[in-house]
């Protein structure tokens, strides 16, 4: 940590006991750091860290909101606390250009997106409306989108998640600004685009010499894209440093925990105390699901067949779109196959049953914000038939001990516990039922690296402890290395490659799952070097 | 994103009361409630009724107008006397907030309730149910209120009483709005996590539509419901005014309003009165619907700030 | 596209005939002898049993209602007395009482509702989406606050108090007006809109708080939306960020009232045409209700009930050229 | 007695029954001469004179018309055989002729009435006007296409009870037998009873000439052919806006009654009843030379009128002859007994129920079911005094006699139609006066058809309503017939006779007046009979409406008869 004020102008940003308070809640507390011209720094943390607001402050994006921003602010030669309205304005995406996480919402969805880019343009540049049109094409075609001319006419919504991630970049390059600003710039985005994007990144910084300043919570996308990290936790800097340095030999705790939360998709699997795969609970074959009526018409699900053993995992891993949710959602009988059938326990299933339940994805629509959590928790207990509100009440404290809550959080309601206690929560009313099967739907993406971790953990206990089959579905590829005894790699609704998880990932036949797991990010700054240096021959052929 | 019901009923009134406006709204519309249920007792401290004539309070040569100034007002008469009857303003007044209050509320009790029924059953049913109902809704939608209103009031026998009547006829032809907030809600909560959760428990549609959705779709509802009040009140206003609305002797302001327009030169305060107390009343009620819907739905206080004094929710 | 289309005018003609349906059966219990009314009241028994047989009273619900489909599928032809006359498909039937030809009785009309109500429509969305625009950039200061008053006393405002005190002032004491009285936009455009100005005003007055209100709340709602944000985090000017994108993004439900409020405002301008005295639509089937004339009721309604759903198409593709996100079904 | 506009109105005390009706003038020549105070009050020709009206001038055919006199617009384009004299006051309550020599001939017993036609009588397309005509045109009036006019034609005529009018006998080429044409100029009626009162009849519009050829049958309405002094120039919407413009075959030199200043008349009619008063008040531009033909004033703008000079010279007063009353039908509990009804009529406060009509000057007490003129054959009578505020204790005194000394419960009906005499605001001051008479009065108020239904019917006729009767002519005779004549109960539809009176002596007293041609004698035992049935109590008379309209600045020679109650619009000048 930098121990002088700075002196301005001299370094691309220069922070100094930086406060940022809403209200009571101190979000970002005395921090200070420095950006050197053409360097790339990446805020790193957990939600609730402060990076993102860190971000907003240097763009001076809290005025007039009434939140309060204390400390030296120093941006590309502009003091962002002291400057006029005019002077920030220059300053926002003249000198200093931010990309955001989310790049559908991040675009204006009336207007086509040259348009929005030559706005852009002119606010910076006089220039003529075509000029400005040109030099919005110009820059589509900068960031890699295909044929830009037709495409800059385009509204965001005809454009995939990549392609809205690269105009927002183009929007960003349009007046070639000293810094740009990443915000959890692929967080939205599937596997394999996001390492196009972290590429692209990186190949506009060695070409334009701009500044990066990267917000994320990805330890490993941040070990691809940058020369110095900066770790966050609620709202202080816990190390700073050279990214090898603090990745490789991190000195403070929460950064080791951090590390070690972080799932690998390179580590073989534990080994499992007792291999007790036994017989087949679910069995699936010929799944198909179609969505739509006519033209509109589209196969989420395509022919799949799976089948599940007692005590194993089975880890469904794909992209966004290649139908692994669907697929959850038949195999628990909340969707209806088109064709097919699921066979439970040798028969035929035609509605849901207690005994196949499912652990969704988001902690927050997965429960009833006006129940209490024992209450939910209860439902099958009371679906069921059973009358006797002591018993109930006794099995569901059992229940939230078991999952590790506190059995006296029976009368709280969800808003009162974070995401991992909540997904918590939704575990217990899925035991409850007493299952055979869990479905888990992306259980853990919502949630923090370390709360993550705990959240598997308690699966893997639950499981060896009542035998449980589990069906772990996720995009995260490591994740899903770290859960599974056998793999299903989805791609546009067709299982492309199954097996056991070790040779899946070790040995990967088809050519999706070789893409896929180039695709992830490792945490070794030299490996990813090499790595992204390998997609871009594989990209040149 | 949805509103905490029960449980953030602490919250609800922490909300509330952050509004100022708000507050001001729901203490003049808690009065005009206390005063409509008082009317009696306000008009026995006047000493009047609202039925009573005073033939010689007024001039009867100059077509009934008031005697006296500022219509007649005095200590037995507090707000003066209505032109041509000579019948106590206050008390007819105090009586007719009964009626205005008491119609409009029921009406929207009456839409609200046909309102959810239709949207949830839309919602919840099969195909099918859903194309008639949504259909059923549009055609309701698409009819003209005020024409129905007049039929179906010249239909219903005269010794139905005829507040009720007004009430379930403005009730009866307003709901389509309603109906398709309240389908639009349900297929949103019907696509939520916790709702696929309560049918894996094992629960049956019924259940679920009263335990799950239900309290989901009430805080749109109140919200909607809170604003259809003043609306309802002008409707039965207008109703007066095409001959349809409440009848004589009950008053109500928009009879009031209705026979005091022509009077406005020569006695002015005859049509300020009920005009006034509508004004005060409408302007509470959507206020306060500002502020229900601010409290209920924590996304649109950010947006809908009412006043000020409120602190922006940190956001990190 | 086609499809859409398709579907709507299915979706249209069903809703229609339901609605004629409705007004049958309910013109059907309603009292009131029809053809003592259509006769005059001093007619001798003998004389009403003549008119009811020449009106069909005595016929069955479902016969009059099928003779009414025949003549708006296949026209139908009626005597004067003296002559025979045709009324072609689609034919509404005639007036009982007027012996009028509804459907001229509706072309007759319709220009005048449909002049006031565009006029109106115009002024409302002029007055109610600038004051929603002006209180949500103002929003939390005097000037919104004071908007905020004057649009709600709009609503509390009943039309028939609106309407006569601006006749008052503005043609009675200030003598800046004529009284209003329709004249055709044919005739002379500019008296048309001067004597429509008053009406106009009345009407909007009324409706421009609905706007106001939601054209507000939905300002707020995209200037909270990131993209507002992207558009501020580049230096883009607060009057470009309100005036181009917020308000963009919140002319969606906008629209989708307008479409529901003109649509019921064709009939539903009821109150403002019997005040000012415009022969409009609603002026007439309030008549026409009063005196049970069926025929006229039905027209008209089916009138209404045409521009209500044709509005809320009429909404929906604007929705879709609006936002091409949205997929029309 | 034609129905009033069903379209609610707003003014208390808004137009009556008939199609132009209503108002007399008894102060009617102290208002001209107030307003000759500014200049020259001679009239001049030219001009265009405006009539801002509430209701359209529907059904423009002299067949459908329903009219006293021949109505006020219609008059303008239709001729008839006799019409009412064009003067002020009592004086225009009288018959003159109009396409007639003279106002008919009769034969000893007044059942067979002959009327000789002027020469030169012209229509506007320069054709002339024959008898034939005439016949013509009544016989389509009885064509139910057509209907909508008085009963009386169908009543007196012999052998016409039956006929269906012209359409329906196209191979009968003589029509009604019981009008004969013998000649082009003579015109001979063949009544089934004596009725000395014809020539009033005459007035109405079914005498008005219509030529078979030109007839068009239901769309006769958009262009009748003129015999008056204006043709109908264009007809918008069913006599919404009716522009009538000189017709230069009409020769004043025929006409001694229409005047014809204005060289054009625009209609202009669905106006809300405020809007005309406030725009005659206002008199701008062309709102100067405008009156109006059915919008009184109602009480709140004469209270601000009678503050104000120039507009109170303005304001022309008419009484048309005209009853506010309470009816009974004896038939039902406890209105079977006399002592009730009676004490009904003691307990009346008239004074808060002329307030609620709008006050003394629009309308006038009333304790004769005649209205208070002389060609009624008006005499005074108060068989049961209730003074101004009603005598409860004479009404609690016969109450207990008839053993309701403990009060008593009953049922007004009424209807909701707004500001209409029948409305719930008398209805209200009604139930108010009756309290302290210990009488609580539950008020049952119906739509306007419902209740035009049900109180003229006999099976569904309530016991205790209100109700009200108009003249169809200045005198006793369709006034006190349609009501008390036991012969005209209806039993299977419309019936107006709604205390159901069948007594010998009156309906032969009524057969006898009908049988005097002498107008004057008839009016004196009219209100003889009158003030005999009075004393039954079948009806408790309320009021008398008075009619006070304003009229534009620049409208001079305002005549207003005892006849219709209003100005004439064939006397007005706006030059």
């Amino acid at each position: 940590m930098s121990d002088v004020t700075t002196v301005p102008g001299r370094s691309l940003v220069e922070v100094g006991d930086l406060t940022v308070d809403f209200g009571d809640l101190r979000a970002v507390d005395g921090l200070t750091f420095r950006l050197e011209r053409g360097a790339a720094l990446a805020l790193v943390g957990e939600s609730g860290s402060g990076k993102s607001t860190v971000a907003s402050a240097l763009l001076g994006l809290h005025r007039g909101t009434g939140t309060r921003v204390g400390g030296s602010i120093d941006v590309a030669g502009t003091d962002v606390q002291e400057a006029s309205d005019e002077e920030l304005q220059r300053l926002r995406g003249g000198r200093a250009a931010m990309v955001f996480q989310d790049p559908l919402s991040s675009l204006d969805p009336y207007y086509a997106i040259g348009d929005q880019i030559a706005e852009v343009y002119r606010v910076h540049a006089r220039a003529s409306r075509r000029a400005a049109r040109a030099r919005a094409v110009e820059v589509l075609d900068r960031v890699g989108i295909p044929d830009a001319a037709r495409r800059s006419r385009s509204r965001p919504h005809e454009f995939s998640g990549g392609m809205r991630q690269r105009a927002l970049i183009a929007m960003a390059l349009a007046c070639e600004p000293d810094l740009l600003i990443a915000d959890e710039p692929t967080t939205a985005l599937d596997v394999t685009v996001q390492a196009q994007i972290l590429d692209l990144l990186h190949t506009l910084r060695e070409e334009t010499g701009m500044g990066l300043l990267l917000v994320t919570h990805d330890v490993g996308v941040a070990a691809e894209s940058v020369d110095e990290v900066l770790v966050m936790r609620h709202g202080r800097a816990v190390e700073q440093g050279p990214v090898a340095e603090v990745l490789g030999a991190p000195a403070r705790t929460y950064t080791r925990e951090l590390l070690g939360a972080v799932p690998r998709v390179d580590a073989p699997r534990e080994v499992r105390a007792a291999e007790t795969v036994g017989e087949v609970v679910l069995e699936a074959t010929g799944l198909r699901r179609e969505f739509g009526r006519g033209k509109r018409a589209f196969t989420a699900v395509d022919d799949v067949s799976l089948t599940i053993h007692r005590g194993e995992t089975l880890g469904i891993v794909g992209e966004s779109g290649s139908g692994k949710t669907t697929l959850g959602r038949m195999l628990v009988g909340l969707l209806e196959p088109t064709a097919g059938e699921v066979r439970y326990d040798g028969h035929a299933r035609v509605d849901v049953d207690p005994a196949v339940q499912m652990v969704f994805q988001d902690p927050v629509s997965s429960l009833n914000p006006r129940r209490t959590v024992g209450e939910s928790i209860a439902d099958p207990l009371r679906a069921r038939g059973e009358r006797d509100e002591g018993r109930i009440r006794g099995r569901v404290r059992e229940l939230l001990e078991r999952v590790g809550l506190e059995a006296a959080h029976y009368d709280r309601y969800p808003h009162e516990f974070s995401g991992g206690q909540r997904q918590r929560v939704g575990i217990a009313r899925a035991l409850a039922a007493d299952p055979r099967i869990i479905v888990c739907d992306e259980p853990v993406s919502a949630l923090d690296v370390t709360t993550q971790a705990q959240v598997v953990a308690l699966l893997g206990e639950l499981q060896r402890e009542l035998g449980l089959a589990l069906v772990f579905v996720a995009h995260d590829l490591a994740v899903v290395r770290q859960v599974s005894d056998r793999v299903a790699v989805m791609r546009r609704g067709r299982i492309v490659e199954e097996g056991p998880a070790d040779e899946v990932y070790d040995n990967p036949q088809d050519p999706y799952t070789k893409q896929l797991l180039a695709a992830v990010p490792v945490l070794d700054p030299r490996i990813a070097a090499q790595r992204r240096a390998a997609r871009r021959e594989l990209a040149a052929v | 994103m949805s509103a905490p019901g029960a449980s953030g009923a602490r919250q609800f009134w922490r909300r509330l009361r952050t509004q100022r406006a708000a507050l001001v709204a729901a203490v003049v519309v808690a009065l005009l409630v206390l005063v409509a249920l008082a009317a009696p007792l306000l008009t026995a401290i006047e000493g009047q009724d609202p039925t009573t004539y005073h033939p010689s309070l007024v001039d009867s040569a100059r077509g009934g107008v008031p005697i006296g100034s500022f219509g007649g007002v005095s200590a037995d008469h507090w707000l003066g006397v209505e032109p041509q009857t000579g019948r106590d303003l206050f008390a007819r007044l105090v009586y007719g907030a009964r009626v205005s209050l008491g119609v409009a509320l029921a009406a929207t009790v009456v839409q609200v309730a046909i309102g959810v029924v239709v949207g949830v059953a839309a919602a919840l049913g099969s195909r099918l149910v859903d194309q008639l109902l949504s259909r059923f809704t549009d055609v309701i939608v698409a009819m003209p209120l005020m024409i129905m209103a007049l039929a179906l009031l010249a239909i219903v026998p005269s010794s139905f009483p005829r507040p009720v009547l007004v009430a379930l006829v403005i009730g009866l032809i307003g709901w389509g709005s309603i109906a398709k907030i309240v389908r639009a809600q349900t297929l949103t909560l019907k696509g939520l996590d916790y709702v696929a959760a309560a049918r894996l428990s094992g629960w049956g549609t019924w259940r679920i539509a009263r335990r799950e959705l239900l309290p989901g779709i009430a805080a749109p509802v109140i919200t909607y419901a809170a604003l259809l009040v003043p609306v309802d009140i002008t409707v039965e206003a207008a109703l007066s005014f095409l001959g349809v609305g409440v009848k004589p002797p009950t008053p109500s302001w928009g009879q009031m309003l209705t026979a005091a327009d022509v009077w406005y030169q020569a006695a002015p305060q005859y049509l300020l009165l009920p005009a006034g107390a509508l004004f005060v009343t409408v302007l509470a009620l959507t206020v306060l619907g500002d502020g229900v819907r601010t409290a209920l739905d924590p996304r649109a206080a950010s947006r809908l700030r009412v006043g000020t004094g409120r602190k922006r929710e940190a956001k990190a | 596209m086609t499809g859409f289309l398709a579907r709507r005018v299915l979706g249209a003609v069903i809703t229609l005939l339901a609605i004629s349906v409705i007004v049958y059966v309910v013109f059907y219990v309603t009292p009131g002898n029809v053809a003592q009314i259509t006769c005059g009241p001093r007619c001798s028994p003998a004389q009403v049993q003549q008119v009811a047989g020449q009106l069909h009273l005595g016929d069955p619900l479902y016969a009059r209602y099928w003779d009414f489909l025949q003549g708006l599928v296949a026209g139908q032809d009626y005597s004067t007395g003296t002559s025979v006359q045709h009324c072609s498909a689609p034919c509404l039937g005639l007036s009982y009482q007027s012996d009028q030809q509804v459907t001229a009785l509706i072309l007759a009309k319709l220009p005048v509702s449909l002049s006031l109500v565009f006029g109106a429509m115009v002024l409302w969305l002029i007055l109610g989406v600038g004051t929603g625009v002006l209180s949500a950039w103002r929003r939390g200061r005097l000037t919104e606050r004071l908007l905020t008053g004057i649009t709600l006393a709009g609503v509390a405002t009943p039309v028939f108090v609106i309407g006569l005190l601006l006749m008052i002032v503005v043609c009675g004491q200030l003598q800046l007006l004529p009284f209003p009285q329709y004249v055709a936009f044919t005739d002379d455009p500019e008296q048309w809109a001067w004597n429509l100005l008053l009406p106009w005003l009345s009407l909007a007055l009324i409706e421009a708080a609905a706007f106001a209100r939601l054209t507000r709340a939905s300002m707020l709602e995209t200037l909270a939306e990131d993209h507002i944000r992207t558009f501020r985090a580049y230096g883009v000017g607060e009057r470009s960020v309100i005036g181009r994108h917020a308000l963009r993004g919140a002319l969606a439900p906008v629209i989708a009232l307008n479409a529901n409020n003109f649509g019921s405002a064709v009939g539903g301008a009821v109150l403002t045409e019997t005040l000012f005295g415009l022969p409009g639509i609603g002026q007439e089937l309030v008549h026409a209700v009063k005196v049970v004339d069926l025929p006229v009721v039905v027209g008209m309604v089916l009138v209404i009930g045409f521009f209500v759903v044709v509005a809320n198409a009429v909404a929906d593709l604007l929705y879709a050229v609006a936002d091409r996100r949205v997929v029309l079904a | 007695m034609r129905q009033p506009s069903v379209i609610a109105r707003r003014v208390a005390a808004a137009s009556v029954s008939l199609v132009v009706a209503a108002g007399a003038a008894a102060c009617g020549p102290e208002d001209n001469d107030a307003k000759g105070s500014g200049g020259d009050s001679t009239p001049h020709k030219g001009g265009t004179l405006t009539v801002l009206n509430s209701n359209p001038q529907q059904d423009f055919d002299p067949a459908r018309l329903y009219t006293s006199g021949g109505g006020n617009v219609p008059s303008l384009v239709f001729r008839t055989l006799t019409t009412r004299n064009r003067e002020n006051g009592e004086a225009g309550a009288k018959v003159v002729p109009d396409l007639a020599t003279d106002t008919g001939r009769p034969n000893k017993d007044a059942t067979v009435w002959t009327y000789t036609l002027k020469e030169g009588l012209k229509y506007e397309d320069g054709s002339p006007i024959t008898s034939a005509d005439i016949k013509y045109g009544i016989e389509r009036s009885f064509a139910p296409e057509l209907s909508g006019g008085a009963p009386y034609l169908r009543d007196w005529l012999v052998r016409a009870a039956d006929y269906q009018g012209p359409y329906k006998d196209k191979g009968d080429t003589k029509g009604l037998s019981a009008i004969e044409t013998p000649d082009a100029r003579t015109i001979v009626f063949h009544l089934n009873k004596p009725e000395g009162e014809f020539p009033y009849l005459a007035t109405q519009t079914q005498f008005t000439p219509v030529p078979k050829a030109k007839d068009t049958g239901t769309k006769y309405e958009q262009h009748p052919l003129s015999s008056g002094p204006y043709k109908v120039v264009s007809n918008e919407n069913d006599g919404e806006r009716l522009v009538l413009e000189r017709n230069t075959h009409w020769s004043a030199s025929t006409d001694a009654e229409r005047k014809a200043y204005p060289d054009k008349i625009d209609v202009r009619s669905g106006l809300d009843s405020s809007v005309i008063n406030q725009r005659l008040s206002s008199s701008q531009g062309a709102d100067a030379a405008a009156v109006t033909t059915d919008t009184n004033l109602g009480p709140a703008e004469l209270a601000k009128v009678t503050g104000d000079k120039e507009l109170a010279a303005r304001v022309g007063t008419g009484h048309f002859g005209y009853t506010d009353y309470i009816a009974f039908n004896p038939t039902i509990k406890p209105f079977d007994n006399a002592q009730v009804r009676q004490a009904i009529s003691y307990a009346i406060d008239r004074s808060s129920v002329v307030n609620a009509a709008g006050g003394s000057a629009l309308a006038e007490p009333a304790t004769t079911f005649l209205p208070n003129q002389k060609s009624f054959g008006y005499t005074q009578y108060d068989h049961f005094p209730a003074g101004d505020a009603g005598d409860a204790a004479k009404a609690k005194e016969l109450l207990k006699e008839a053993g309701y000394a403990k009060g008593l419960t009953v049922t007004l009906t009424h209807s909701n139609a707004k500001d209409f005499e029948t409305s719930p605001e008398i209805a209200t001051a009604i139930q108010d006066a009756l309290k302290k008479a210990g009488i609580t009065v539950r008020l049952q108020g119906l739509e306007e058809n419902d209740y035009s239904d049900k109180i003229h019917s006999v099976k569904s006729e309530p016991g205790f309503f209100l109700a009200h009767w108009g003249a169809d002519w200045p005198s006793g005779g369709p006034f006190l017939a349609p009501i008390f004549d036991g012969r005209q109960i209806v039993k299977d539809g419309a019936n107006f006779n709604t205390g159901l009176l069948d007594d010998k002596s009156v309906n032969a007293e009524i057969d006898a007046i009908n049988k005097l041609t002498d107008l004057d004698a008839a009016a004196k035992r009219w209100g003889a009979l009158d003030a005999k049935i009075g004393e039954r109590a079948l009806t408790v008379p309320l009021f008398h409406p008075v009619y006070k309209r304003l009229v534009g600045g620049d409208v001079k020679n305002v005549v207003i008869s005892d006849w219709t109650g209003v100005l004439d619009i064939s006397q007005v000048a706006v030059k």
